[in-house]
């Protein structure tokens, strides 16, 4: 992240702060970014809030209000809050942008180098082609009946008690993966299960999990005419178990990936949203320039 | 020291664990039930242990019966010392779940915060026990029968409290709980009667009237024998979707579709059809007059609308299971809800949630929904033409219960419909039928 | 029962068709193999209403796609050939051989003996039962650049051939088929060549309907769908109009005629089976991808299987139907017309009703794969039928053809088990013991 | 005899001027009815009437009303109908459409049509008019296999032989024969209402955003129901009226194609969603049956010959008819071009295997000329569009946003 703030003095041109508010299944992620101009920018505030089964509008407001304390800025410093994801409930947003849309700039803002994105979230995966202004050629979902995604794992971590954080750790360990076959997740909870009783490790079996996850996810990838490098957003990006597994799975089936993973790949989707954003208010800044 | 022979059927659930002890007679006198699924064996003796402690209380309420001297005081007795057994218990598993919780506590990961959340610990676990209080109190209404559900909602409602982003978070609170749950799911109770008995006796009769107390000598001899009575297993039979984990030989292993159908027809003998809805599957059974399996349709290769699936949406709405189906009933004008994925349950209550629908409305809709689901296997399975039975857990929803005769009226008619409080443990009957039978054919 | 001697028996009497067929089938693929060098035509077709005499009667040799799919379920290579083509934009709903073999082709096209398949010079396309045909072979029309005969078979929805339709397949083999295979080939249709051809497949037929019809004795020697689809290979694939086919069905008959004098039960994977427990119709395919496994469920109970609808795919003969060498492109043309899933519903739940009864069936299951609709819809309904009108119980298990992930051991294997322990149950609550 | 569908008592739709108004509303109604309450009018109108139900995509409606009779298209339950008995006899891996059918019929809701023909389409269809033989014994069904061979020797004379049992069929139904005269008038007013069908496509095509998905969709719903005289006057009306309405006007969206729809039909949530995620629809196949022949057909000698013609030679090309000459995908680069299209949006039912096989080979044709494409899978009855929109959204931010960057 660069420190070096360039000051500019022409009004319409001025750097303008602009806020990205991305609503997932799972958590909320708020970035508020500085943007120049010339296009380069300047992370001021990255901030995640758990859902866990508490009231989505409140949760996103705490998010919000978190970010512009980290940022020290007011509401009123904002040029544009752009939503992403379930964005209806951010009522205090200008404008909305697709998933996939914003994953693939905040995905390219972290990773200039990345070619394809793998967005991982709680309850979807998607795989992009991107060129290099960030505009996505191609993409597949999973559709419906598709475990393997943040919540299935998450589920399984907790049903094996161990933090989410330590999941990707564990599953390095692992020795002899165990795949699991049913591609319902509620199913293939039941073969965890199944497994824990035939005394099978907590390692072997995350990895087997991340190992059918990879596969499920290089198809995707397949499909979508994905190039490598890779890069991972979403909140399994954090999962070297999985990024692992990716690898892995990725030198067996013959295809050269390479993955890229980025301490802040949670924050694509809102961090593409503010980036976006700051375009927006430029074209229509200039729109309304011109018509005056 | 006396001893009795009985049968055991256990039906291993894929949610819950389920056991049934019979007499050699015939009678039933135990049941138990566990939502333990870490470790198959663990389940299933959890479950077992569960059946006996409630045979050993059968066995003390003969007892009481049969002496007049003590009849008279029975009922309210019985209950509270129940009542109080199960809070001992309780308290046992609380001070189980405060120790592994100060151990995770200790990991090197929170070195940082060592102090604060010991503090917010020690907090936590001093509420959950003066909870203990109310949950058991007399007219105490409890929201599950499971010590984790019970534990994890007030630990929730707490962590939320107490959670601070800025030091203990409440996602740090959340992690220690589901590790430490289950550590304490996974340590079996032991002969729980056995332990705690004594001194929920001695709490009954704190708290009773002085008639009672007057033949504490008496009750106590009582309880004492129902203690030390030796439950002799001859034989045990398994059913249900993890029978092939149990330790037995293949001979005492049932398919679920027997079990749930003769257990069906000795809960009800002119039953002719079964609908057992389950964690993840779904069964439809047609039996004849002798509780013979005629034909069978099960739903099996997708979760879809099986109780797992209100399972999952009594978390996201932070319910207890028996609050959905009440909840659900007080809609006035039911969502129509196409999808009964599991999976995604959460994802499309929050959507509609957000679209502003209303939450019993949904509520309606989803149960409806499930038995629709139920509708078309009932029909695959050759429709409903005489007696009906419903088991499985979902039968004791009674929301579902409520969709189910509607439905069932409007496409078949008018039916004998039959659903018992005890419909879950339905399969498990049918094993220990299967087991009291074996062992008669072999004696 | 001497229990030793009928296994050795069983043994020898097993290699001697098995070797046969082996054989025939690993010349055929050599022939294959050297097409390109011998000069040879290859022609690709489908088992359901294929033309193999008329295909002899050029000198053309077959090439059959479902046959390489299942081939591939069978050797564990499906898997990854349905990823490869779903990764090229086929759906995962899709008919899974279509994807097995397009997955194979796009994999190099290495056929079941480890041989490079030769690019067809013909795409003989026979659209007999099912629709997903029409699509394959457009699919590859698009990766080959080769003629395309287009066969339209109508169904007969009523069971019975209309002539009209009769006809109108008639005329398409004169104006479509038969020109452009003798375009490809260079040579001219000759009639009575195919004559001969029909001669010899009517006599192989003969054969083929006595062993399966052998499954009406009581024990069965034969199980006639786990074992039926090794019977019926040569007959829906390659060998129907040739010497070849004919030697290998004698043979299996004799085989088959020894194991019934000696009251002998179907020989299995692990050898002479045990005892006959339960006898049980099938509707549906097997599944290929754990076909062993999925065989040890039933022969394990003792469930042997009497009779089954797969073994009439590629021709329903039971109902009389032989080829007649009086009248070649009718037969032909009412061969293609008359296979099981070119039939309507009902005739099909007729046949299922009269297996039941002159089988003497305790059961019948259906097994439903997901790629096929052609088989599957409609099978819900043919379950209640067919329990109404016979009294027979059915089961219902679900699997897939070729893809792996379908193919849910514990699922089915509880389906089998309480449906063979719901048979037993019936049955000693009918004979207390 | 009066042609005309009763209209039954009917709300307006509001938000609109009070004659489109009024002609949406009865669209709608029409859309929603799942009785067929509309038909049973009809049908007592005139003691002794008769309505023929037909599956998707194409039966000649011409024979069935020229024998007097109401032909009745019918494209499944919608996402209206609960479905309690229907699924039980489908496995989860087959299409909604034929569920819905059934349930239709069992609920006795298909008890106006006195008979039912079922087009060759695809094998769920085929299978579903046997399961109709055998639930619905005494009602007359016919399972028609449409020519895939389009040489007039062999096809032709298939398919003209095809045309004259049902005619055989249809006159011993209507009791009454159909003369050769009546056929040709018939013929006369399809002829029309297909090329106003046209009419409204082009002018769609043209400015989309006065045709909305949300109004166009029903309106041609309706003409699988209304007699074809009034369907034709209800088109025209709709052209006339909604280029009047306020507020139409050109938006920054893009233009896309859709298709795979020819069979189960999506839920009209779905092409609202399209719409909203900033896509324009100028092309699609909708109602592909009512469109099936692409000229006028000859009212010049036999019209059997004439119908059986049409079927040869100027049909639409779609994923169920086979291609002879190898272009699969042509008509699709076709119509982006004639259409100004930016893109393609393949939108099939899940597990329809016509759409889903053909879509590789569109896929191809599209790639070869280089023109845009995104896919999903509906069902009839999908209540959720989250994740349709996330993708129509991405799809038409990708043609739009980036291409102005
Ligand atoms: N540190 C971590 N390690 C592994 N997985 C994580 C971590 N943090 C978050 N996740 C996973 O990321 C998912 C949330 O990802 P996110 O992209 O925020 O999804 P959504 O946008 O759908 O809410 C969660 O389901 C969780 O499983
Ligand atoms: N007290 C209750 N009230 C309402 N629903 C319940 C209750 N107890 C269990 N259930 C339902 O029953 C389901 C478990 O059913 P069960 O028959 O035990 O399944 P299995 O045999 O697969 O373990 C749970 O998922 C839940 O939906
Ligand atoms: S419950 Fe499981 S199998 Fe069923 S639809 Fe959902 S993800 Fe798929
Ligand atoms: S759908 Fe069935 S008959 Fe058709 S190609 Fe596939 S497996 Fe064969
Ligand atoms: S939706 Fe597709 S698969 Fe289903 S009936 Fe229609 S054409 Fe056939």
């Amino acid at each position: 992240m660069s420190t070096m703030i360039a000051a500019r003095p022409a009004e319409s041109t001025a750097a303008i702060v602009t806020a990205g508010v991305d609503v997932g299944s799972s958590a909320v992620k708020v970035a508020v970014v500085r943007t120049e101009a010339d296009g380069a920018a300047d992370v001021l505030a990255l901030c995640a809030e758990r859902i866990r089964r508490r009231e989505l509008r409140k949760v996103i407001r705490e998010g919000f209000d978190e970010a512009l304390r980290q940022a020290a800025i007011a509401p009123s410093d904002l040029a544009y809050v752009a939503s992403t994801g379930e964005g209806e409930l951010v009522d205090f947003r200008r404008g909305h942008f697709y998933g996939m849309t914003t994953h693939a700039r905040g995905a390219k803002f972290l990773m200039p180098e990345a070619h394809a994105v793998l967005d991982i979230g709680a309850l979807h995966a998607r795989a992009m082609l991107i060129d290099s202004q960030s505009r996505v050629l191609a993409y597949r979902m999973t559709s419906q009946c598709a475990s393997g995604s943040g919540q299935f794992l998450e589920n399984v971590a907790r049903y094996l008690g161990i933090a989410l954080e330590e999941v990707g750790e564990t599953s390095c360990r692992a020795k002899n993966p165990q795949v699991v076959s049913s591609i319902c997740a509620v199913l293939a909870e039941t073969d965890v299960i199944n497994m824990v009783s035939r005394g099978i490790s907590t390692s072997d079996i995350l990895k087997g999990i991340h190992v059918s996850m990879a596969g499920r996810y290089l198809k995707l990838l397949r499909a979508a005419g994905a190039e490598s490098p890779v890069a991972i957003t979403g909140g399994l990006a954090m999962d070297v178990g999985l990024t692992e597994a990716l690898d892995e799975q990725a030198r067996k089936e013959g295809a050269e990936i390479k993955v890229l993973t980025h301490p802040q790949s949670i924050f694509a989707g809102a961090l593409g949203a503010a980036l976006w954003g700051g375009f927006r208010h430029r074209v229509l800044a200039r729109r309304a320039e011109a018509r005056n | 020291m006396n001893g009795i022979r009985v049968c055991v059927g256990i039906d291993l659930g894929s949610t819950t664990t389920k056991a049934i002890v019979l007499t050699e007679g015939g009678a039933l006198i135990g049941k138990g039930i566990t939502n333990s699924r870490s470790n198959y064996d663990v389940a299933c003796e959890v479950a077992r242990e569960e059946a006996f402690i409630q045979a050993r209380l059968s066995l003390l309420r003969e007892a009481l019966e049969s002496d007049p001297a003590l009849s008279h005081l029975q009922k309210g007795f019985l209950s509270d010392l129940v009542r109080n057994f199960r809070m001992e218990q309780h308290l046992e598993r609380l001070d189980l779940l405060a120790r592994v919780l100060r151990e995770e506590a200790a990991a090197p990961r929170y070195r940082g915060h060592k102090r604060e959340l010991d503090a917010v610990l020690e907090k936590i676990v001093a509420v959950l026990q003066e909870r203990a209080a109310v949950h058991f109190g007399a007219l105490a209404v409890r929201k599950s029968d499971f010590f984790r559900d019970l534990a994890a909602a007030d630990y929730m409602s707490l962590a939320e409290q107490l959670g601070d982003p800025k030091s203990i978070a409440f996602e740090t609170l959340c992690a220690l709980f589901d590790a430490a749950i289950l550590v304490v799911e996974n340590t079996p109770g032991g002969s729980a009667f056995a332990q705690h008995i004594g001194s929920a006796l001695e709490r009954t009769l704190v708290t009773a009237g002085a008639t009672l107390q007057a033949f504490g000598a008496k009750v106590g001899r009582a309880v004492e024998a129902a203690r030390d009575t030796e439950l002799v297993v001859v034989r045990t039979v398994g059913t249900g979707y993890g029978r092939q984990r149990l330790p037995f030989p293949k001979e005492q292993i049932r398919s679920e579709i027997l079990c749930h159908g003769l257990g069906a027809h000795a809960m009800f003998p002119s039953t002719r059809t079964v609908l057992d809805i389950g964690g993840q599957d779904t069964k439809a059974i047609q039996v004849d007059l002798q509780g013979i399996v005629t034909s069978f349709q099960m739903n099996d290769r997708c979760a879809a609308g099986c109780g797992r699936y209100l399972g999952y949406i009594a978390d996201e709405m932070n319910l207890g299971l028996h609050e959905l189906g009440p909840l659900a009933q007080q809609s006035s004008c039911r969502v129509k809800i196409n999808s009964t994925c599991t999976v995604f349950a959460g994802a499309e209550l929050r959507e509609r949630l957000s679209l502003g629908q209303n939450r019993e409305d949904i509520l309606a809709g989803l149960h409806r929904a499930i038995i629709l689901r139920a509708m078309s296997l009932l029909a695959r399975s050759g429709g409903v033409s005489n007696e009906f039975t419903f088991t499985g857990g979902v039968a004791r929803n009674p929301a579902a219960v409520a969709a189910l005769e509607e439905l069932i009226r409007e496409n078949y008619g008018e039916r004998r419909i039959n659903i018992s409080p005890e419909s879950i443990y339905t399969g498990a009957l049918g094993a220990a039928l299967f087991a009291r039978r074996a062992e008669r054919a072999a004696a | 029962m001497s229990p030793a001697k009928p296994g050795a028996l069983a043994e020898v009497q097993k290699e001697r068709s098995m070797e046969l067929q082996k054989e025939m089938i690993g010349s055929h693929y050599d022939a294959l193999s050297t097409a390109p060098e011998t000069g040879r035509k290859v022609v690709y077709t489908f088992v359901p209403g294929n033309l193999t005499e008329l295909m002899r009667a050029f000198d053309v040799l077959p090439v059959l796609p479902e046959i390489n799919a299942l081939q591939s379920g069978m050797r564990n290579l499906s898997g990854d050939y349905i990823t490869e083509a779903e990764k090229h934009g086929h759906s995962e709903d899709v008919c899974t051989y279509v994807k097995c073999d397009i997955g194979m082709l796009k994999k190099g096209n290495i056929g079941p003996t480890g041989k490079k398949l030769p690019k067809p010079d013909l795409l003989l396309l026979s659209y007999t039962g099912c629709f997903t045909f029409m699509k394959w072979f457009e699919l590859l029309r698009e990766e080959y650049d080769c003629p395309v005969a287009m066969l339209h078979v109508p169904y007969q929805s009523q069971g019975v051939i209309e002539p009209h339709h009769r006809d109108y397949v008639v005329k398409q083999l004169q104006t479509e088929v038969i020109p452009k295979l003798e375009k490809v080939t260079g040579l001219r249709f000759d009639e009575e060549r195919l004559r001969a051809k029909l001669r010899l497949s009517a006599q192989a037929e003969d054969d083929l309907v006595w062993v399966l019809e052998s499954a009406k004795n009581v024990p069965s020697p034969i199980d006639a769908y786990f074992g039926g689809v090794y019977y019926i290979g040569p007959m829906f694939s390659a060998f129907r109009g040739t010497a070849e086919g004919v030697e290998y069905y004698r043979t299996l008959r004799a085989e088959v005629a020894e194991r019934l004098s000696a009251g002998l039960g179907p020989v299995v994977p692990e050898g002479q089976m045990e005892r006959e427990r339960y006898r049980l119709v099938i509707e549906g395919p097997p599944n290929w991808t754990n076909f062993r496994e999925f065989w040890k469920m039933f022969y394990e109970e003792g469930a042997v299987i009497v009779a089954s609808t797969y073994t009439k795919v590629g021709g329903l003969y039971d109902r009389g139907f032989r080829h007649d060498p009086k009248r070649p492109l009718e037969t032909l043309a009412e061969y293609c017309m008359g296979c099981y899933t070119n039939l309507g519903l009902p005739t099909r739940v007729n046949l299922l009703e009269k297996y039941i009864r002159d089988y003497r069936a305790d059961g019948f299951m259906i097994n439903s794969v997901k790629s096929c609709n052609s088989f599957s819809v409609g099978q819900l309904l043919m379950l209640r039928q067919l329990e109404e009108r016979t009294g027979v119980p059915g089961g219902f298990i679900e699997s897939d053809l070729v893809d792996p992930r379908y193919f849910s051991a514990a699922n089915i294997k509880n389906r089998i088990e309480s449906y063979l322990q719901m048979i037993e149950q019936k049955r000693s609550a009918g004979n207390p013991a | 005899m009066s042609f005309l569908l009763p209209a039954l008592p009917q709300t307006p739709k509001p938000g609109l001027g009070p004659e489109l108004g009024s002609l949406i509303g009865r669209a709608e109604e029409i859309y929603e009815d799942l009785d067929l309450k509309a038909v049973r009018a009809w049908k007592e109108e005139v003691p002794g009437r008769k309505a023929i139900g037909h599956m998707p995509i194409y039966v000649p409606r011409e024979l069935i009303h020229a024998a007097g009779m109401l032909p009745v298209g019918i494209m499944g339950g919608g996402d209206r109908l609960e479905i309690v008995r229907g699924d039980a006899y489908f496995q989860s891996y087959i299409c909604h459409i034929p569920r819905s059918t059934i349930e239709l019929a069992l609920s006795h809701r298909l008890d106006p049509l006195d008979g039912m023909l079922f087009p060759s389409v695809c094998d769920v269809i085929r299978n579903l008019s046997g399961m109709w033989m055998m639930l619905f014994p005494d009602r007359y069904v016919r399972y028609m296999d449409v020519p895939q061979n389009y040489d007039p020797a062999a096809g032709g004379r298939f398919w003209r032989q095809e045309l004259s049992e049902l005619r055989k069929d249809l006159t011993r139904l209507a009791d009454r024969s159909i003369a050769d005269d009546a056929l040709r008038r018939s013929i006369g007013l399809y002829n029309e209402h297909r090329r106003t069908i046209r009419g409204l496509y082009e002018a769609r095509s043209r400015e989309p955003w006065l045709f909305p998905a949300s109004e166009m969709y029903p309106v041609l719903r309706a003409g699988n129901i209304l007699p074809v005289e009034e369907h034709t006057l209800m088109l025209r009306e709709y052209m006339r009226l909604a280029p009047r309405e306020q507020e139409r006007h050109e938006q920054d969206q893009s233009r896309v194609v859709l298709v795979g729809m020819f069979c189960e039909q999506p839920p009209l949530g779905l092409l609202i969603t399209l719409e909203r995620a900033g896509c324009w629809v100028v092309d699609d196949d909708w109602m592909l049956g009512l469109r099936w022949l692409t000229g006028d057909v000859s009212l010049d000698g036999d019209p059997l010959e004439n119908l059986a013609n049409a079927f040869l030679t100027q049909s639409v090309s779609t994923a169920s008819k086979y291609e002879p000459h190898g272009h699969r995908g042509q008509w699709l680069v076709e119509s982006v071009r004639r259409n100004r299209a930016e893109g393609v949006i393949f939108c099939a039912a899940s597990f329809c295997d016509p759409a889903l096989l053909d879509q590789p080979m569109l896929v191809a044709a599209l790639d070869g000329a280089g023109i845009p494409h995104t896919q999903f899978k509906y069902s009839e009855d999908t209540g959720q569009f989250a994740v349709i929109r996330e993708q129509a959204g991405t799809f038409s931010d990708s043609i739009r946003l980036w291409s102005e960057a």
